[in-house]
């Protein structure tokens, strides 16, 4: 059987997983929530907020990514599944592309819903020019916290302790689309006066970050999850 | 794989038959490197003059500066040996070793920017750290190599060590450009190239040149000296690991007699 | 069973030459040395840390071969052990099921990794009696022995050509016992090679057609029809 | 056994099982570290970040007890010891005092490794005279972190998605230990004109959440997790 | 083993009569009845998914009691469950051992619990063969047999009235397996009240005195001697 087949299978069995349980409609869109509002809370003057809530959306979306890919990892840890794949010979590249595809399904949905509260709770607007902007971002940046993601949450996987060292090794990769994704939504806001065109070239960075996450982790996922 | 196969590279081999991990060779390299550091303390606090601006500070800039290059060179240094690891067909764990020592020594240095960076920025912008887009990057450098350290004592065989390790070690090193061109790619308060700027020409006093000059050769010298010790001590470590292992075969071979 | 549909592996299917496998720095298998052929059902006894479980992981390709040559169909388990993955199936002490996901979801997702259609998977459920009320159930709400099954069932679907069972029968009651019992012997019959690790002796014995010792990480004796001391010395043809 | 030896003896081997696998000194520290340069790289601009150093210690904190919470009840879970606890009779209030204790104590050193990091990294100083409050905030405020983690961790502990529930459950309850600690520091620091004596109000306050939280918790615990 | 230093209990120490437990919707106890008397080693088997773990965890004071009456050493089950707790001992299909702790640890900790001297908890870690190498190894690093081993040792530290065991054998080898039946029998016979289910009914059968039938949530048939199944064909009377 093909990779693409076994990865879309995969894929498809995390959503599945999802529609079953119901594990991050009900628990990390929440958390994703209150972590915007707890932001606002620690960092009340107003003035601020307004200023620094694309990246607040961008930090939430982060921590949010690392209970996601724990979830998706527990999934395949807690009985042994993980093991039980490797042993039924499924290539890890498919593992690979099926665990970073289910995870960035699931976190496209959390980042328009964040997006949207941060319009709401921060009061932020979107003209209708930059949405062009605004999707490719959200898409690119996706791509590259899920390549990350599932690289890292499939070699901490294995390991005791894998709750902490996920956030060790994954939160300074991704420090880039943090940046990145923070100035490309401030571009498409307007925030302090930015213009759409400033925030092409960190879409560009962005793109270069998801393709080379996405081919590196599907040649390194093997080497780093096999053993 | 066998017993006697501990991959050492050629020029260690002396390390399997000594107790010790110095050579004429390293003893030569160690003073030399003594020598060009008592060179650089003369220039660095003596011979050059005090800057226009940053006057007696900027001496931290002989060593800040080539600490920071030879981090880089050991943090390349680990992404090639980890290519070699992955890519030749022997799988020689002398590559590994190379790689994990040069990160270590790497990580070391970038310490020693990160520190003496920090005391500069309080002698001249009146804090110890900025917000600014280089030092933040020099900071995530650090705890990359960090991670990359930590995932090195995760345990399993040397080989699923150097597998893992090796792996990590060239996704890491995309960093180092990321941490060069910061400054240009957000405009920040630190010191935009001087020495290796794209258009050629130094605008530095010869004399703070070359006292910079000298800081690199006595870095490199240094970063030398200690890899040959470290990559030594490192295949000595697990030849203890693997003569450990042949004393558990044997303990646990025993368990069936009883 | 299809197993015997690929073409036929050079004989012997599994053959260990004083293999040395290392967890952490402990020697589990300290220079086992063991070799099976096609159709064998060989059972794999011993105390409680000798070294079975290690010793069936490092047939499934999960364990690097510290010294020593080892091969699984041919191939090397210290070069190629991806490559002998897809071909063997491994019941390990945990069952490596999607708790969330209902029976037939995880012995769907299983038998689709392999192109299995959808009579062969009903068919392995219905085999190990997790077909009916037990299908739509998630996996998380099952007893242990329900859960076992429909790991076995996950199994059968894969259709290996190597089977390495730990400790199979653990949990399962008398029905589920006779039925795993039958299909292995099936499995065998049409060509695949089986591995059994049990401290079951009686009941593995009668199944396993040669058992094997292993004592402190070797394979001590090869025993021909030493398994169940009280019953079964009628085996020997 | 009196509940309060009991709860000495988990808290015990609580740390001991720290002591062996060092997952929160090699782990949690650096995660911890990372999320401040995250954070301070999210909010580049230099004067917010003034601002706001100490509602980030905070945030750095809470992001930190959710991992530390995990950690401690992914310990009881792994392999059933939550269970065989409950059945040794062990009083329900005894494992509520001996995990918030094992929390309590591993929060500190974390939040001391914190503070230290924002007086560098962010350019704060601290006066003598501010000790004496900045001691007490942080043991109020740990008190009550602890005894809200605990509470949470333990409910979460049993339900499948507990990677998910906790942080759920936990953020919005610690946001008053959030504020309250935030003002605080702010008063023990000088942050925008605040004054030593603006902080004892604050201090008040958490020293109120960690009794209520810890009677609360202890009387709440028994029915929270035995069903 | 201490067991019988306690009060004598009532007469039986367990009781129950018609019990219903649910777990999520499903009854999984669907009005169970069993009286059981001090000394008594009672096996209980059934098919999987019987009810036989729902029943030891109820009469652990893990589940409440939907309906019926259920008493543990007098205790009711509906309302005083915490107070049985403490003097019963489960084993159940995990093992309740911390993984990063070494062996000693666990077993120090659960003996502290209930104030074991350390003379104690090094006699129950040799009794189930932990004591020497094995005593300073982590038990994450421990073969599922030597888990097992570990968590019985636990077990014995503890010192309980009641013992309520799932699936004790599985995983052991027949050392163990000897010395965890002499175990039992002691401490049967020191006064303890012990229950057994399992689906090694050769092993378990010779342990017990008595054995009990569930199917399908309810305990049917009270057979007082016939365990061996290759024998009890006649279990349908
Ligand atoms: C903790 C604080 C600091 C850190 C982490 C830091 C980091 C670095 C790094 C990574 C480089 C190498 C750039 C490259 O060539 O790629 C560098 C170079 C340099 N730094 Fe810093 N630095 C710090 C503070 C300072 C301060 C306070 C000054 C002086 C005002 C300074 C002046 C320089 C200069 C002059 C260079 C050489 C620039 C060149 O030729 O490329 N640094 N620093
Ligand atoms: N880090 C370690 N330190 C000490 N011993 C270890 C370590 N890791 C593994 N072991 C030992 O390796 C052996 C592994 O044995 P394995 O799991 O293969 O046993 P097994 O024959 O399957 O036993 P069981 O019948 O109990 O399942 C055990 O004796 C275990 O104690
Ligand atoms: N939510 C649920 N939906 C359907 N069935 C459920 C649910 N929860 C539990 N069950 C059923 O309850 C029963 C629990 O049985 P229990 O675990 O006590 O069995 P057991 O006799 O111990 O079996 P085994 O021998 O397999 O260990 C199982 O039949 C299981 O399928
Ligand atoms: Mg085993
Ligand atoms: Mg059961």
């Amino acid at each position: 059987m093909s990779a693409w087949r076994l990865a879309r299978l995969i894929a498809r069995k995390d959503l599945r997983v999802e529609v079953r349980s119901r594990v991050i409609t009900n628990q990390v869109l929440p958390f994703a929530g209150v972590t915007m509002v707890i932001f606002a809370f620690a960092l009340d003057a107003d003035s601020v907020l307004q200023r620094v809530a694309p990246g607040l959306v961008w930090l939430a979306t982060m921590f949010s990514l690392l209970v996601l890919v724990q979830r998706s990892f527990a999934i395949e840890t807690d009985d042994g599944a993980l093991d039980a794949m490797r042993v039924a010979g499924v290539d890890s590249r498919a593992i690979f592309f099926g665990k970073a595809l289910g995870l960035a399904a699931e976190l496209i949905v959390l980042e328009v819903v964040l997006l949207f509260a941060a319009v709401i709770l921060y009061g932020q607007t979107i003209e209708v020019g930059s949405i062009v902007l605004l999707v490719t971002t959200l898409i690119a940046a996706t791509c590259g916290l899920a390549a990350v993601g599932t690289l890292y949450g499939g070699l901490a996987a294995g390991f005791r302790g894998r709750e902490t060292l996920l956030p060790l090794l994954t939160l300074p990769a991704v420090a880039p689309v943090l940046i990145g994704a923070t100035r490309a939504v401030e571009a498409a806001l307007g925030t302090a006066g930015a213009v759409v065109s400033d925030g092409w070239p960190w879409v560009g960075m962005l793109i270069v970050f998801a393709v080379a996450f996405g081919v590196g982790g599907s040649l390194a996922f093997g080497p780093l999850v096999d053993e | 794989m066998t017993t006697t196969d501990h991959d050492l590279p050629a020029q260690s081999s002396a390390a399997t038959t000594s107790s010790a991990t110095g050579t004429r060779a390293t003893r030569i390299i160690g003073i030399a490197a003594i020598v060009a550091l008592g060179w650089l303390v003369a220039f660095g606090l003596g011979f050059s003059p005090a800057d226009r601006d940053q006057e007696e500070a900027v001496r931290i800039l002989y060593v800040h500066v080539p600490t920071i290059w030879l981090a880089y060179l050991a943090f390349v240094v680990t992404a090639v040996a980890s290519a070699m690891y992955l890519f030749t067909s022997k799988k020689s764990l002398g590559w590994d070793r190379m790689a994990g020592a040069s990160a270590e020594i790497g990580v070391v240095f970038v310490a020693v920017t990160l520190a003496v960076g920090a005391m500069w920025g309080r002698l001249t912008w009146g804090v110890f750290w900025q917000w600014d887009a280089r030092l933040t990057t020099t900071a995530l450098l650090f705890v990359t190599y960090v991670g990359y350290l930590a995932v090195r004592r995760l345990g399993g065989s040397h080989h699923q060590r150097a597998r893992r390790s090796s792996v990590l070690g060239l996704i890491a090193v995309i960093e180092i450009p990321l941490v060069h061109w910061s400054v240009r790619l957000w405009r920040s308060l630190h010191q935009e190239a001087t020495v290796l700027d794209t258009d050629g020409d130094i605008d530095m006093d010869g004399l703070m040149l070359f006292s910079l000059f000298v800081g690199v050769v006595a870095f490199t010298l240094l970063y030398v000296w200690l890899m040959l010790h470290r990559t030594r001590t490192m295949a000595m470590e697990d030849i203890v690991e693997d003569r450990g292992l042949d004393a558990a075969l044997a303990a646990r071979r025993a368990e069936g007699e009883l | 069973m299809s197993a015997a549909s690929t073409p036929s592996p050079p004989v012997p299917v599994v053959a260990l030459d004083d293999v040395v496998a290392v967890i952490g720095r402990f020697p589990a298998l300290a220079g086992a040395s063991l070799s099976v052929e096609r159709s064998e059902i060989v059972l794999l006894r011993g105390a409680n840390g000798a070294g079975k479980t290690t010793l069936l992981r490092l047939c499934a390709g999960l364990l690097p071969v510290e010294r020593g040559v080892g091969r699984v169909l041919g191939f090397d388990l210290a070069t190629q052990r991806t490559l002998v993955r897809p071909h063997v199936g491994l019941l390990g002490h945990q069952n490596g099921l999607y708790l969330d996901l209902t029976v037939r979801d995880n012995v769907s997702f299983w038998g689709d990794t392999v192109g299995a259609t959808a009579a062969e998977i009903d068919a392995a459920m219905g085999r190990m009696g997790v077909a009916d009320r037990l299908a739509d159930v998630p996996t998380r709400t099952l007893s242990a022995g329900q859960r076992r099954r429909t790991s076995l069932a996950c199994l059968i679907a894969r259709r290996s050509q190597v089977w390495l069972l730990d400790e199979p029968h653990a949990g399962l009651d008398a029905d589920a016992r006779d039925e795993l019992d039958a299909t292995l012997r099936q499995a065998a019959a049409a060509g695949a090679t089986i591995l059994v690790a049990s401290h079951e002796l009686e009941r593995a014995g009668t199944l396993a057609t040669r058992t094997v010792d292993v004592v402190a990480g070797q394979v001590r004796a090869t025993t021909p029809d030493v398994a169940n001391p009280s019953t079964n010395s009628e085996r020997e043809p």
